[in-house]
């Protein structure tokens, strides 16, 4: 009795929105992302399946584990990172409404679980013992601060709109009332400067900028340490993807679950293109030089939503 | 990261560094993250050039100088021949020198794309540098067509050229040239216009006109702050007198006025190039040559990184007496330690690269610096072990 | 399991073929020449990312090391501490004719240090002075090859 | 404030500059300076080569009687001045790059000769193709203070034995002669 909904949970966690779907899938953006970064700068670019080429190489690499580095966190952190947002993305809404294991409040866990990463990159490249990894760890750590506030205040507008702290909530709330997109124009705006910052691409990609501290916190990573952080890497893009979706575009909801999800997928390879686009065209900031868009800029209108929709004025 | 004294700690840049093409090692003292001193070790590539000149026929040289450098690889061939020629009093044919301007400029070109792209790549600007690296392969192309070969130019000779333009070549390089001069004008605009660029780049690294002047830097370096001087007008080589051109200057003294100087630099070499193809004279290629006798002269060239000496001294063999590089990394990397002081980290290696250090240029030299007694380089002992054998 | 085995085997062959990545150590004395050449195979005119090769920053990330240059005693040590980095399996690219022999330096000069091949093992050689970007990308190739037997020896 | 940067990158995205490199021939212009080769018909194995070669890539090996003269890429500068400085272009710098290989000594050319042994002391010294052209030019150019069979002595006695004949003075005559006819030929 109990099996089928035992193997639905399974299934889940393994296929669809899970680990199959989802290693598939983040490949293929991230492989576009860099499709459209190569094809931008006059490049072909590389062939559809590199991002997992690149990800079983460095699975069945040797992994060297410095002398200087302390090992438990140095193992534990690319771990955690990958665990944080393969959670999260099963609280994504992959099926157009719902979400694999959704329940009340999951958008909260949801944002904190995609704070996770973040520490456990800080916490690995400081554990790794090298100068390049500790200066990379501040960094981050610093990109976090500037990067949070304005995350979370858009991410609180939309749910003070939609009167609703769960993902099904907030999507249904736009599919009566059309796409917090255009009803919080600011606060979207606010939310991809957010999550541009948050995937760590340009202008914000200072924690491992290459010329500067070489690869930042990743440094030290060989083998498949290294391709856990990559596939963190490709969750991330995953994730931002379809919480950007989820919050501000979950407008056309037809019914039919096949369908929901695909156009799920379109509007989470859009949002990601949108990033790619954002990267390409731009150099890399100073650390300090960060905060102004992202505290001045995207704070300021992430706030005048916010204060929009506690007011009353948002239609 | 190591603490050094108080809050300070000192950061390694380099050897191994993926903003530096060439090996050098700089440490950096930060404060936080704002530099408050600095120590640069070069070295590395130190191949005892200058010794090995002095062992080989005045033919032999050309091919070695030209491997002092890669990327000014054609700069110091020709500053080598003019000291020569200088030296045993040789009258170049003036066809000879024309192509020889033609190279001379084509390497500025690109070189000043090639070091444009790496400064962008600094700032973490890849578009921009896969863009510049584009539009380089156009004058790669005339460099390969005009030479045979794409790094290593191998045409100037003693007395003359080893290859000559004609005219099918001429009507090339001009088609390459119109899209260099399109691609310049673009990365022109866009640096202009682009306002992260200037966030990045200007009010970093400064180096004011009097502290340029204390330093004795040269080349676009020291055109950027706001110094007028360029051998190809100060002392005219190769028959420079001939072209007419600008000296760009800029007065912002940042790392912003070292890429808008280099950028516009290369509209004016396009331009000379230009001039030289049009009014190419008949003639021939090489000089008769004499046989040696006791004399001495230097040879001053303008070098994509600024003023380049050669000083040979010859005798009554076909082997120069002494040869002397001074490059012009060798007067432009001190400077870098008052451009680090009271930046950020961050902005270390586009500070760096923006005096275009190379390096492979400046470590002949080094061998003085590292004798005064440095004791951590394995590098003294073992020249002293290489006397003991011999 | 054989037959489990051999697509595994067969998934390990194809991922070191499809991805790899290049570490550009210059050893030393060196004119810039080969890592001018190195650095134009990335843009776009040759774009090794095409064949899923890329440039990785940190030595622990790669798979092939690209040693360009003339070995110099000041720098041996150094050279010798990144190709241990490197995790295995690994292949070393020997560029241009100072790596392989120290053309015009000669090997016997005071500063020098013998070739590269004397200090780590190396896997290809690429001739030239410096070689064209193709057959820095063919001498690639070539390591993918050496490294891939080595796959194929260690299962 | 990104119009233009944009713009161009669209460009490129329509037509990217990238070469079908492994597809297609890569560019070579017509005199392009690859790895050189030895013709060994024209070849006459004088040397020339060797010392003019700025990086010592060109050894030269007597063995058996025999003269090799090798090429070896893995030194080469390929600057060309072999080329420049062979009488008889027999060595010639290929519009083709060197092939990377798992063996630096292959990239290698080589051309081996016959030489003509001394006459009085019996060491080799000279290879014959070199001699017949030696022969031919100076009977070309001073046939008329040199007569053939005095030509064919100096070519059949080594250096060392010529320097001992001419303390003979019939012998020296002779070679002052064709010195003086020959400098401006030679030089």
């Amino acid at each position: 009795m109990y099996i089928v909904p035992l193997l639905t949970i399974l299934a889940e966690i393994l296929i669809y929105p899970g680990l199959m779907f989802s290693i598939l899938f983040g490949g293929i953006i991230v492989w576009m992302y860099r499709k459209v970064r190569a094809r931008l700068q006059g490049r072909r670019g590389p062939p559809w399946y590199q991002t997992y080429a690149d990800i079983f190489k460095l699975l069945i690499k040797e992994t060297i584990i410095p002398l200087r580095a302390w090992k438990a966190g140095f193992i534990a952190a690319p771990t955690i990172s990958f665990a944080a947002l393969f959670a999260a993305i099963l609280l994504l809404p992959f099926f157009g409404r719902e979400s694999a294991l959704g329940f009340l409040g999951d958008a909260i866990v949801l944002l904190y679980l995609l704070t996770i990463p973040t520490f456990a990159l800080t916490f690995g490249g400081m554990a790794s013992g090298s100068p390049y990894g500790i200066v990379g760890s501040g960094r981050e750590a610093s990109l976090h601060v500037w990067y949070e506030l304005p995350l979370w205040l858009s991410a609180a507008t939309v749910f003070a709109l939609a009167n609703s702290i769960s993902i099904s909530g907030i999507v249904e709330e736009q599919a009566l009332h059309g796409p917090f997109a255009i009803r919080l124009p600011l606060a979207f705006i606010a939310f991809l400067i957010a999550a541009q910052a948050k995937l760590a691409k340009r202008p914000f990609d200072i924690p491992h900028a290459e010329t500067e501290i070489v690869a930042g916190p990743y440094t030290e990573y060989s083998g498949s340490l290294r391709a856990l952080f990559e596939l963190s890497e490709v969750f991330k893009w995953l994730a931002v993807s379809a919480l950007a979706t989820t919050l501000f575009l979950g407008w056309p909801l037809i019914g039919n679950t096949i369908v929901d999800a695909l156009i799920f997928m379109v509007k989470v390879v859009f949002f990601a293109l949108i990033f790619a686009f954002i990267d390409i065209i731009n150099p890399r900031l100073r650390i300090e030089q960060a905060g102004w868009p992202l505290w001045k800029i995207a704070t300021a209108l992430a706030l005048i939503d916010t204060i929009r929709v506690y007011v009353g004025l948002v239609i | 990261m190591e603490k050094v004294e108080g809050k300070i700690c000192s950061i390694p840049i380099g050897p191994y560094h993926p903003a530096l093409e060439e090996i050098a090692f700089y440490k950096v003292y930060v404060e936080g993250e704002r530099i408050v001193d600095a120590f640069i070790k070069p070295g590395f590539s130190h191949r005892g050039i200058e010794k090995l000149a002095m062992q080989r026929s005045y033919h032999r040289n050309i091919q070695l100088f030209e491997r002092v450098c890669g990327i000014c690889s054609d700069a110091h061939t020709t500053a080598y021949c003019v000291a020569v020629e200088n030296c045993l009093k040789i009258n170049v044919p003036k066809r000879a020198q024309y192509i020889r301007v033609v190279e001379h400029e084509a390497n500025r070109i690109h070189s000043h794309l090639l070091w444009f792209g790496v400064a962008m790549h600094a700032i973490g600007f890849d578009t921009l540098f896969m863009h510049s690296w584009a539009i380089r392969e156009a004058i790669m192309d005339v460099v390969e067509t005009l030479t045979g070969n794409r790094v290593n130019y191998s045409v100037n000779t003693i007395g003359g050229v080893r290859r000559d333009i004609t005219p099918e070549l001429a009507k090339y390089i001009e088609e390459k040239l119109k899209i260099v001069e399109k691609g310049t004008l673009y990365l022109i605009k866009t640096v202009k216009e682009d306002e992260t660029i200037k966030a990045r780049t200007s009010e970093v690294g400064i180096l004011t006109k009097e502290e340029a002047r204390k330093y004795c830097v040269v080349g676009p370096t020291a055109r950027a702050s706001g110094i007028d001087e360029d051998i190809r007008k100060d002392d005219p080589y190769i028959n420079y007198e001939d072209f007419e051109f600008e000296v760009c200057i800029e007065d912002t003294c940042d790392v912003y006025g070292r890429i808008m100087v280099r950028l516009r630099e290369t509209l004016e070499s396009i331009k000379i190039v230009r001039q030289a193809l049009k009014n190419m004279p008949e003639g021939r290629l090489i000089a008769d040559l004499p046989y040696p006798f006791p004399s001495e002269d230097v040879g001053r060239v303008e070098a994509p990184r600024g003023e380049l000496i050669y000083y040979v001294k010859s005798n009554y063999t076909n082997i120069p007496e002494r040869v002397k590089v001074r490059t012009p990394t060798f007067v432009n990397l001190p400077a870098t330690k008052p451009m680090l002081l009271g930046d950020k980290l961050a902005d270390a290696p586009q500070i760096i690269i923006s005096i275009d250090p190379c390096l492979t240029c400046n470590d002949r030299l080094v061998i003085v610096d590292l004798r005064s007694g440095c004791e951590k380089t394995v590098f003294l002992q073992d020249l002293i072990k290489g006397r003991v054998k011999l | 399991m054989g037959l489990k085995k051999c697509f595994l085997c067969s998934l390990a062959k194809w991922a070191r073929k499809k991805s790899v990545w290049l570490y550009h150590a210059p050893a030393g004395g060196l004119c810039n020449g080969c890592d001018i050449e190195i650095a134009a195979a990335i843009t776009p005119r040759y774009d090794v990312e095409r064949f899923g090769i890329l440039l990785a920053p940190s030595p622990r990330h790669a798979d092939v090391i690209l040693v360009a240059g003339q070995m110099t005693k000041h720098s041996k040590e150094r050279l010798l501490r990144v190709y241990q980095q490197v995790p295995e399996p690994k292949a070393v690219v020997a560029i241009g004719s100072c790596a392989i022999s120290g053309n015009i330096f000669t090997t016997d000069n005071y500063p020098v240090a013998g070739t590269v091949d004397q200090v780590i093992p190396v896997d290809v050689y690429v001739p030239g002075c410096p070689p064209k970007p193709e057959a820095i990308i063919l001498g690639v190739v070539k390591a993918i090859e050496k490294l891939e037997k080595r796959t194929a020896e260690s299962i | 404030m990104k119009s233009s940067i944009v713009k161009e990158a669209l460009k490129y995205f329509v037509n990217p500059v990238t070469e079908a490199f492994p597809a297609a021939k890569p560019y070579f212009p017509k005199k392009y300076r690859g790895p050189p080769v030895y013709d060994q018909d024209k070849c006459m194995g004088c040397t020339a080569c060797a010392h003019v070669c700025p990086a010592d890539a060109i050894t030269v090996i007597v063995k058996d009687g025999k003269r090799a003269l090798e090429v070896w890429y893995g030194k080469c500068t390929f600057c060309a001045r072999c080329e420049e400085s062979c009488p008889v272009d027999a060595i010639h710098l290929m519009e083709e790059f060197g092939i990377p290989s798992e063996d630096k000594l292959v990239f290698k050319s080589t051309v081996t000769h016959d030489m003509v042994k001394c006459r009085l002391c019996g060491k080799p010294f000279i290879t014959i193709k070199h001699a017949e052209w030696v022969k031919k030019n100076l009977l070309e150019k001073m046939s008329d203070v040199i007569g053939s069979e005095e030509i064919d002595f100096f070519l059949t006695v080594c250096r060392d034995c010529r320097h001992e004949i001419e303390n003979i003075p019939g012998f020296r005559k002779l070679l002052i002669r064709v010195l003086i006819k020959g400098e401006k030929v030679w030089v």
